[in-house]
């Protein structure tokens, strides 16, 4: 059940991410993009990890990806044009790209056995004992969290209005 | 010690305090008063040398040896003080310089006296005196070494003293770097002195050759030729002799004083002093010997076509110095000296002579343009008529006395003095020729004087003379007295001067058989008298001197002096040139110094350049980079411990899991 | 039927996902994609510490996780207000026709 | 005073620099204030001879203080023998300087004065640090002021070549320092120490290891060698000669180099100098003959004078790389020698080219008749700078020479004293064109000397002359300090020498072997 | 005990500053001068530079469970990073286009964003907790994307701002890839535990991986080559003022968080990490240096300058002991001290739009202005290298550690390449020193303002002191070094 589980949604994030670097028109990267956060969201369930399947589906495929689109939408940006500004991109990138898997996957098989099998028995981690670590022992980068997004906030303020005079 | 008061060092330093007073302030002092200044130094210097000269009549025993004389250079084991010594040799030349050298100090008084750099031209005469007084009175090497470059510092100052004259310039230049070559051997004979010796002292080294432990041959002779080099440079001999014609762009009493009475004779006197260093190598002594007579002959032989009055005892100078080099070369060092001596006498009086034409005729030097001057001008007739004789030779004037002393003696040193001893009678034919060729052609006949000529006594002259006119007193003085000197320089005789001597040159050469040498002094003013009869045929009527005419080919050869001039700038100075401008100047500096760092510059920029292109500015050959260099980073990493490659893994065994 | 899955296979997920993100970077010809992309490679890593957290039954790795959420958001704002800005100073999103400032 | 002394020459020319960047620029304060300075700075460094123990060895008016603790440096200063004459030197120069930049810099007189005291300081300090940090630190700094009174001052600035050249300069000298201080940080490692006394007996203790030792030894050459400059090492010279301002090209070559090859090469690694002797040896002597041949025929007179510095220059290389007591006292007094010659040539030469705005040659002739007093000195340094007996420059070369011929081999003595003929070649080739002959089309614009210059430039005829004469007053100083650095070559190697090298070197040090 | 909050007041006061300008600046008057936000600010950086220095009487220890650890080095660099945000700002109240011009600045934003972006700096230093790491490394970044892209009328500023912003989040990607591995290796994220977890890892190729993968995030914050390709066209992009924040401060606590990593995450992997130190170090110097051979616009030649200089500070690791950390903590502060100068003078006297930008622009600056031209000859000599700067010392410091270390043919390469650096150096410097052309600007300052004078002054005093009198920079970077070799053991 699990192994089938597993193979679905890894199959579906793949698929996705694949479809993501396929598709030409933006919007339809975004729609990509969400199957492997939905498809990611699965997984973490399976791994015990509801809340983050909850918060992955909204945060991220919700608020996040809601944000891409609009700008999308708002950018009226659209089918990529084929151009070729990149030939470093090509010749250097795609050989390093094939680097980084092959020691990426030759560490993780080797070091794979160090690991054990999941099974959809294990516990699933509670939000309660979650809470406990998130607002005791990590309380300063939660805070933190609230700077960071006033960062952003006021980032992105700056950078986004318009300069004409009108505050 | 002993001092006996002869102030030695005063002799050299009353001149220098004369060249101070007038260098420095010579051009805002009244012209008296520059002379003034000019005359009594060298005349207190003159006063010195005689009265130290009634010392050692009156029974001063000599050498006279400073030995209190403050250092000069000291380092570690080398010790060169400013030491003076006197002794015979140093006092005859002493007394030829002082004195010779004062009468043409008066005598310029007159002849310079239009001259711009009146001042100037007397300090730099006195400079002269200082240098030369210290070449001769110095006791070490190093020291007369210093009186040699001083005097040719003189010597170049007062040749390019027509500053305004590019010829004389270039003059001066030739003699003081001609002077150099030869400073340089001089240079290198010091050095090879005092690695020997580990001394200069003329004293100390005397002594140390005097032991049975002395050097070998090959170093003493290479010591001489070296010296030599530097002898040949200063009096002007082969193949140094090329500055000496050329240096008669200086004022003619200069002429007189350094080119032809004191300076020039410098070589004869070091190697008269360096004589127990030229005994010991008869290598050396037979080099000096032919370079004299080589010399003698060479120079009388470009005499004879000359037409400029002053080339023509330039080139008489140098062959009477190689006289004395050949007197030198067979050991007659006293004769060399007593030839010099006399030298001095009649040369100093020819120039002064010829100063006095060229002065009556407005600058005209060009023998050419002179004649009948006999005239106008007696006094200075006569006194060159006594110093030509006694330059050709002729009993009793003094040239006789010395230059058959240098004959005999040659004429005793075997077959190479035979031979010798007929190139030196060759060359008093030559010289008896060319002496009465001048003779004529200056005061005989009638004046072919075209005005116009300035050539060395400047704007001062524009209105022309009509006629020669007879110098003033204050020149035909020193002209009398040296006149005096030609005629009794020599009656000192050979005997008592090479005796007095002899305590500095060694033995004096013993006197032959009587009648030999009788015969040969008979044989000499014969070949003079000769010269004189073929002066006399071609030139006493001015018509007939286009009889050389015939001899057109020798003629050119001798009036281009051979194209030794022109030889040495084809084959010294251009190649010198040549490679500096264009192997040392372009492959040395261009490319290799230069070029080196171009190169480097260039690698350097072309990396940069090359660097600067990766920074395409596209945002995805960036991120390529990023990856790529993150692939580089993660091999680097872990490639070592996933593939095991042996070191590396060993280094971080504990990774294996 | 309770089968197994080895966490290795999650991980190799991960890193595919990781890689196929980098790829995107370099293929993608839009800022949004690649942005897209970007995001994509913060999902791979999530996986990753998701799958490390079940392993450690370590809590932490999950809370991780959400930070990385909140600091993907956080940069989604502030990267689609870059967005925004370049395209009106420059009126194209495309990748390759930003390079106004080069070597 | 006496242990003070040393700070205040090093100090008083940066207070100067710091005064007058405080005060205004108005009139000629900024050029009063620095002849002042400089003038009270040559006071403070005659006071050095004046108190100098002669015959006691090593370090004399030492000050030391430790100035940073980790890594280790001390304010280490001290002269002896070697460093002595040479401070004199650059305090004699500094007014000098100033007189000589006194007419022709008229604009931004405060740059160039705060500049140039600063680079007064630099070179001060090079001479008197004994701490190896310290001393690399004015090292160093001596390049800057040069570099931008170049840029600042340069001759041809509109043709921008006097950046390059001031580029060049500080590019040619900058980069061998590198190596330099490699060098020095590895001796740091190795000894824990950068005081000179501390280095120089952990490297004669022979507890180094040796390969790196040896290129330690290459790297500090290489450095000093460039700034000397060496034959090869020389691309900057000319530039600078032709570029920089008169007070700054005076001071450009030589004297930093040379030193520096004496104090931190061959006193450092008297072993390993010896090594390297024969190549240096070989260097000087194509030095002084490349030097002279070029400048012969050079058309430009700045060229030519920067022919005629690798030339003198080469001579002192020499002296120092024979290893003879000789050749060291010659190579430092004519250090000393060409400090003062090039500054009074470079001033006149300086003086020609304000006036007539031209430094070719041929565009002179007869300025001797505009110019009597410029002429008259002129030839007076020339002669100098040939070597003619009782003036300095003949002393120098002598006791080069003599060093050499008996210490290195007659080969070499004879090959370096044709440069003797050759600089009187070049030298009157200079004068003939320059100040003989008809007067050529610019000469009226030439200007003789103003009084300030004669006054200058007289003095230091003076003391050229003064040095040709009583040299000993010089070398008597040196002598000990030199005796130890050929004392301690001989006791650092005593592989079998040659039998010329035996005797002399018994000669100088006065000892029977 | 002390607290918590004591251990991060530096951090609370930035934070407070910070929301108190966002607030006052939505308060104002839309036309109403913002200048005096800045004034606001630099106060509120002052205080907090003194509760930084206010931190260094506390006992060494941790707060928050175990997240953040003051003590000497944490401080060091706390007040390093104070003191660059407040010449920062000082800078930017007179540089910044005055708010009635057509190109109005949300200058009430811009203060706020630097004072938030230093809250995130200084937490970098003292950050003991990976996921801490993480956060404030986002909130440094994140204000410095926006500070990057404040020009948003050029083109060249939102350019900037987008490839800074998108290729550091890639290299985030990667360092908190990183973490996950590290994580997945130890089970934890702290740094002292994953220390001491490291020998019993569960798999030590993750740790290895891990390692690669963070270094591949930090060596981009550093921007060591050849993770640099950002570097040149942010600079560029940027404004002049910005840069001379981002050119330093966050490199400085990037480098802070490397030592972390290297000496107290992966102490482990020192015989790895050193050569990779060494062959970063070398490339950067050569790479930086070349490049900047060839540069005509002054930016990004400083660009590449500071890709240079961040081999010389990498040069460093190659040491042993805790050497490497005080050279390090000492070089970035004399780092710090003369960029920040130069970029404060290029803002000074070439202006915010940038009217001057290439080398020959500068031709004259010493005539028209000579106390900028001369302090600008100042900077770069002490960029160069000469001795009696900061620049001499910091790179004496560094490479005599790297000598220490045994790696003296880098030290070599170090220095050869600083000669190279000295031909562009110096190609400023002496345009500077130039007389201008007669047709060329010959304007002076555009804004010599009281801030300006502040920020230049406390550069220029920083570098003199650091050259003549390092002392107590010196010792306190030991402190520092001591201290934090007493917290990770070794």
């Amino acid at each position: 059940m699990h192994l089938v589980l597993f193979l679905i949604f890894a199959l579906f994030a793949l698929a996705g991410a694949v479809n993501l670097l396929l598709q030409k028109h933006p919007i339809n990267s975004a729609l990509s993009l969400i199957v492997v956060m939905s498809s990611l969201a699965v997984l973490y369930l399976l791994l015990g990890a509801e809340f983050l399947a909850m918060a992955q589906i909204i945060v991220y495929a919700g608020a996040i990806m809601v944000l891409f689109t609009f700008v999308v939408m708002l950018l009226n940006e659209g089918r990529e044009e084929k151009t070729w500004g990149s030939h470093t991109a090509k010749t250097l990138g795609f050989p390093a790209v094939a680097v980084l898997l092959a020691v990426l996957s030759a560490t993780i098989l080797r070091a794979g056995r160090h690991y054990g099998m999941i099974s959809l028995s294990d516990g699933v981690t509670t939000t309660q004992e979650l809470s406990r670590v998130l607002f005791h022992d990590l309380l300063l980068p939660f805070e933190l969290t609230s700077v960071l997004i006033l960062i952003a906030i006021l980032g992105a303020v700056a950078l986004a209005r318009k300069d004409n005079g009108e505050a | 010690m002993n001092d006996p008061m002869l102030f030695l060092p005063l002799i050299p330093l009353l001149p220098l305090l004369g060249f101070l007073l007038n260098g420095v302030l010579g051009s805002r002092l009244p012209k008296a008063l520059v002379s003034a200044i000019a005359l009594i130094f060298p005349l207190a210097s003159f006063a010195l040398v005689a009265r130290a000269a009634w010392m050692v009549h009156t029974g001063l025993a000599l050498p006279v040896v400073e030995h209190d004389a403050p250092a000069w250079i000291v380092s570690g084991a080398m010790h060169i003080g400013f030491g003076l010594a006197l002794d015979q040799l140093t006092l005859v030349m002493l007394l030829v310089i002082t004195g010779v050298g004062f009468l043409i100090h008066l005598y310029s008084v007159g002849y310079m006296e239009h001259e711009a750099g009146y001042w100037r031209y007397f300090a730099y005469l006195n400079l002269f005196l200082f240098f030369m007084t210290t070449l001769v009175l110095a006791a070490n090497f190093l020291l007369m070494f210093v009186g040699w470059e001083g005097v040719g510092l003189a010597s170049y100052l007062l040749i390019g003293f027509y500053i305004d004259r590019k010829s004389a310039g270039d003059a001066g230049k030739k003699a003081f770097v001609v002077n150099r070559v030869g400073d340089f051997g001089f240079l290198i004979a010091i050095f090879l002195l005092l690695a020997n010796f580990g001394t200069l002292n003329f004293s100390e080294i005397a002594a140390h050759l005097a032991t049975p432990a002395a050097l070998s041959g090959g170093t003493i002779t290479l010591i001489c030729l070296c010296l030599l080099l530097g002898a040949t440079g200063k009096s002007a001999q082969i193949p140094l002799y090329i500055w000496l014609p050329d240096a008669m762009e200086g004022p003619t009493p200069v002429s007189a004083l350094i080119h032809a009475a004191t300076m020039v004779t410098a070589g004869v006197y070091m190697i008269a002093r360096a004589h127990a260093l030229f005994d010991l190598s008869p290598t050396a002594l037979m080099v000096v010997a032919v370079i004299g007579a080589a010399t003698a002959f060479f120079a009388a032989t470009v005499a004879m076509v000359q037409t400029d009055i002053k080339r023509v005892l330039a080139y008489s100078t140098i062959s009477q110095l190689g006289y004395m080099f050949l007197a030198c070369g067979v050991g007659a060092y006293s004769a060399a000296v007593f030839h010099l001596m006399t030298h001095a006498f009649f040369k100093a009086l020819l120039f002064l002579a010829a100063g006095s034409v060229i002065h009556g005729l407005s600058g005209e030097q060009d023998m050419r343009r002179m004649g009948g001057l006999r005239k106008e001008m007696p006094v200075t007739f006569w006194t060159m008529t006594a110093a030509v004789l006694a330059i050709s030779g002729f009993f009793p004037f003094a040239g006789f006395f010395s230059k058959d002393a240098i004959l005999a003696a040659a004429f005793e040193q075997g077959a190479a003095g035979k031979a010798l001893w007929t190139v030196g009678l060759i060359t008093a034919l030559l010289t008896s020729f060319y002496m009465f060729r001048l003779w004529y052609m200056t005061f005989m006949g009638q004046s072919r004087a075209r005005g116009h000529a300035q050539h060395e006594h400047g704007h001062e002259h524009d209105h022309k003379q009509a006629h020669a006119h007879e110098s003033p007193w204050i020149m035909l003085t020193p002209l009398v007295i040296l006149a005096a000197l030609s005629v009794g320089g020599g009656w000192v005789g050979m005997e008592r001067f090479g005796a007095f001597l002899a305590p500095v040159t060694g033995k004096a050469a013993n006197a032959g058989d009587a009648h030999v040498e009788l015969m040969l002094s008979v044989l000499a003013v014969l070949v003079a008298a000769t010269g004189w009869f073929v002066a006399h045929s071609l030139y006493a009527r001015s018509e007939s001197r286009g009889a050389t005419e015939s001899l057109a080919g020798p003629r050119r050869v001798l009036e281009n002096k051979y194209w030794i001039d022109e030889l040495y700038i084809a084959c010294v100075v251009r190649p010198i040139e040549w490679i500096a401008r264009y192997v040392l100047g372009w492959i040395g500096e261009l490319v290799l110094v230069r070029g080196s760092a171009w190169l480097l510059a260039g690698i350097a920029g072309l990396c940069g350049e090359w660097l600067r292109r990766w920074q395409s500015g596209n945002l995805r050959s960036y991120a390529a980079w990023l990856a790529a260099a993150a692939a580089v980073l993660l091999i680097f990493v872990l490639a070592g411990t996933l593939l095991g490659v042996g070191g590396f893994a060993q280094t971080l065994s504990w990774a294996v899991r | 039927m309770n089968t197994t899955v080895p966490a290795e296979w999650y991980l190799i997920l991960s890193a595919a996902l990781f890689t196929l993100g980098v790829v995107g970077f370099l293929i993608k010809r839009s800022l949004i994609s690649i942005f897209m992309s970007i995001e994509l490679m913060l999902n791979a890593v999530n996986l990753s510490f998701v799958t490390f957290a079940h392993e450690w039954h370590a809590v932490k790795g999950q809370i991780f996780v959400f930070f990385v959420m909140m600091v993907a958001a956080a940069e989604a704002a502030v990267g689609l207000a870059i967005i925004i800005s370049i395209f009106r100073a420059r009126g194209t999103l495309t990748v390759d026709q930003i390079d106004l400032m080069k070597l | 005073m006496d242990n003070v002394i040393l700070s205040l020459i090093l100090l008083v020319p940066l207070a100067g620099a710091a005064l007058v960047l405080l005060l205004p620029e108005r009139g000629k304060i900024p050029a009063w204030i620095a002849l002042l300075d400089s003038l009270f700075t040559f006071a403070c460094t005659l006071h050095l001879p004046a108190h100098f123990v002669s015959g006691r060895g090593g370090f004399q008016f030492e000050e030391n203080v430790l100035w940073l603790s980790h890594p280790r440096i001390s304010y280490h200063l001290g002269v002896d023998g070697l460093s002595l004459w040479l401070v004199v030197l650059v305090g004699l120069l500094a007014p000098v300087g100033v007189l000589a930049s006194w007419k022709s810099i008229q604009k931004n007189t405060k740059a160039f004065y705060s500049l140039f005291l600063l680079q007064q300081t630099a070179m001060v300090g090079v001479f008197v640090s004994l701490d190896l940090m310290l001393y690399y630190g004015f090292w160093e700094l001596s390049l800057i002021p040069i570099a931008i009174l170049t840029a600042m001052f340069g001759r041809n600035l509109s043709e921008a070549s006097a950046t390059k050249a001031a580029l060049r300069f500080f590019l040619y000298t900058f980069i061998p320092s590198a190596p330099l201080l490699v060098a020095l940080l590895w001796l740091y490692a190795h000894t824990g120490s950068f005081d000179y006394a501390a280095l120089q007996a952990a490297i004669a203790s022979g507890s180094l290891p040796g390969w790196q030792l040896g290129w330690v030894s290459v790297a500090f050459l290489l450095a000093f060698a460039v700034k000397v400059p060496v034959l090869g090492m020389h691309g900057w010279l000319a530039d600078t000669f032709s570029e920089a301002p008169v007070a700054i090209a005076m001071i450009a070559a030589g004297k930093l180099g040379l030193y520096s090859l004496i104090r931190f090469h061959v006193e450092l690694f008297p072993a390993l100098a010896r090594e390297a002797a024969p190549w240096m040896i070989g260097l000087a002597v194509a030095g002084i003959l490349y030097g002279a041949m070029l400048a012969l025929v050079q058309r430009d007179f700045w060229k030519l004078l920067s022919y005629a510095t690798l030339s003198s220059l080469s001579f002192c290389t020499l002296g120092i790389y024979g290893f003879t007591l000789s050749g060291m006292n010659g190579a430092l007094l004519q250090t000393v020698n060409e400090g003062l010659i090039g500054a009074a040539l470079f001033l006149m030469l300086g003086v020609l080219y304000d006036s007539a705005r031209s430094c070719q040659i041929a565009s002179f002739g007869g300025a001797a008749h505009r110019a009597p007093r410029l002429a008259a000195l002129f030839v007076i340094a020339s002669l100098a700078m040939i070597g003619l007996p009782l003036l300095n420059g003949f002393v120098g070369e002598f006791l080069v020479l003599s060093g050499t011929f008996t210490g290195v081999g007659k080969g070499w003595a004879t090959a370096a004293a044709l440069g003797v003929i050759l600089s009187a070649a070049y030298m009157l080739r200079l004068i003939q064109k320059i100040f003989l002959g008809e007067a050529e089309t610019n000469s009226p614009r030439i200007r003789d000397l103003s009084w300030q210059e004669t006054c200058t430039v007289g003095v230091l005829a003076m003391i050229m002359l003064a040095m040709g004469v009583m040299p000993t007053l010089w070398t008597s100083t040196m002598e000990p300090a030199l005796q130890g650095v050929t004392q301690r070559f001989l006791t650092v190697d005593q592989a079998p020498v040659s039998a010329a090298y035996g005797a002399v070197t018994s000669a100088s040090t006065g000892e029977p072997r | 005990m002390t607290p918590d909050i004591f251990r991060i007041f530096p951090e609370v006061v930035l934070t407070v500053v910070g929301v108190l300008v966002m607030v006052a600046d939505a308060s104002m008057a839309p036309k109403s001068s913002r200048r005096p936000l800045g004034w606001v600010a630099a106060v509120g950086v002052m205080a907090a530079l003194a509760a930084s220095l206010w931190q260094s009487t506390l006992p060494a220890g941790t707060a928050f469970f175990g997240t953040v650890q003051t003590d000497a080095f944490s401080t060091f660099f706390h007040v390093l990073i104070c003191g660059i945000v407040l010449v920062a700002i000082l800078l930017s109240i007179d540089t910044l286009p005055p708010d009635k011009s057509p190109a109005q600045h949300h200058v009430g934003e811009y203060f706020a964003l630097m004072v938030f972006g230093a809250v995130g700096m200084c937490l970098l230093t003292s950050a003991v907790e990976l996921l801490v790491v993480f956060i404030a490394l986002e909130i440094s970044s994140i204000s410095t994307y926006v500070l990057a892209g404040y020009r948003k009328q050029t083109g060249k500023g939102p350019e900037a701002a987008m490839k800074y912003f998108l290729l550091g989040s890639f290299a985030t990607a990667f360092l908190l890839y990183g973490i996950a591995m590290v994580f997945g290796a130890t089970g934890t994220t702290e740094v002292r535990e994953i220390a001491t977890l490291l020998p019993a890892a569960r798999s030590h190729v993750f740790v290895l991986l891990a390692f690669g993968l963070m270094m591949v995030g930090v060596l981009f914050k550093v921007s060591a080559a050849p993770f640099h390709v950002w570097t040149p066209d942010v600079y560029e992009g940027a404004p002049t003022p910005v840069v001379a924040l981002m050119s330093t401060a966050p490199k400085v606590a990037a480098f802070a968080l490397l030592i972390r990593l290297l000496y107290g995450v992966f102490p482990l992997l020192h015989p790895l990490w050193m050569p990779l130190m060494w062959v970063v170090a070398a490339v950067s110097m050569t790479v930086g240096n070349l490049a900047a051979l060839r540069q005509h616009n002054v930016k990004r030649m400083l660009a590449y300058s500071s890709i240079a200089h961040a081999g010389y500070l990498l040069a460093a690791f190659t040491g042993s002991g805790t050497e490497p950390i005080a050279a390090v903590g000492f070089y970035t502060a004399a780092y710090a001290a003369m960029n920040v100068g130069i970029f404060a003078l290029l803002s000074a006297v070439g202006g915010y739009d940038e009217r001057r930008s290439t080398v020959t622009d500068y031709r004259g600056v010493l005539y028209s202005s000579p106390l900028a031209g001369g302090l600008m000859l100042l900077f770069l000599i002490s960029l160069i290298g000469i001795p009696f700067t900061g620049g001499f010392f910091a790179k004496f410091y560094s490479f005599t550690t790297a000598m220490q270390g045994g790696a003296g043919w880098l030290v070599l390469i170090g220095l050869l390449n600083s000669g190279i650096a000295a031909a562009y150096y110096l190609r400023l410097a002496l345009s500077i020193a130039q007389p201008a052309a007669s047709s060329a600007k010959a304007e002076g300052l555009s804004s010599v303002g009281v801030g300006v004078t502040l920020a230049v002054g406390i550069a220029a005093l920083a570098t003199l002191v650091l050259g003549i009198l390092p002392g107590h920079v010196l010792d306190a970077a030991h402190s520092a070094a001591q201290s934090f070799a007493a917290v990770h053991g070794f």
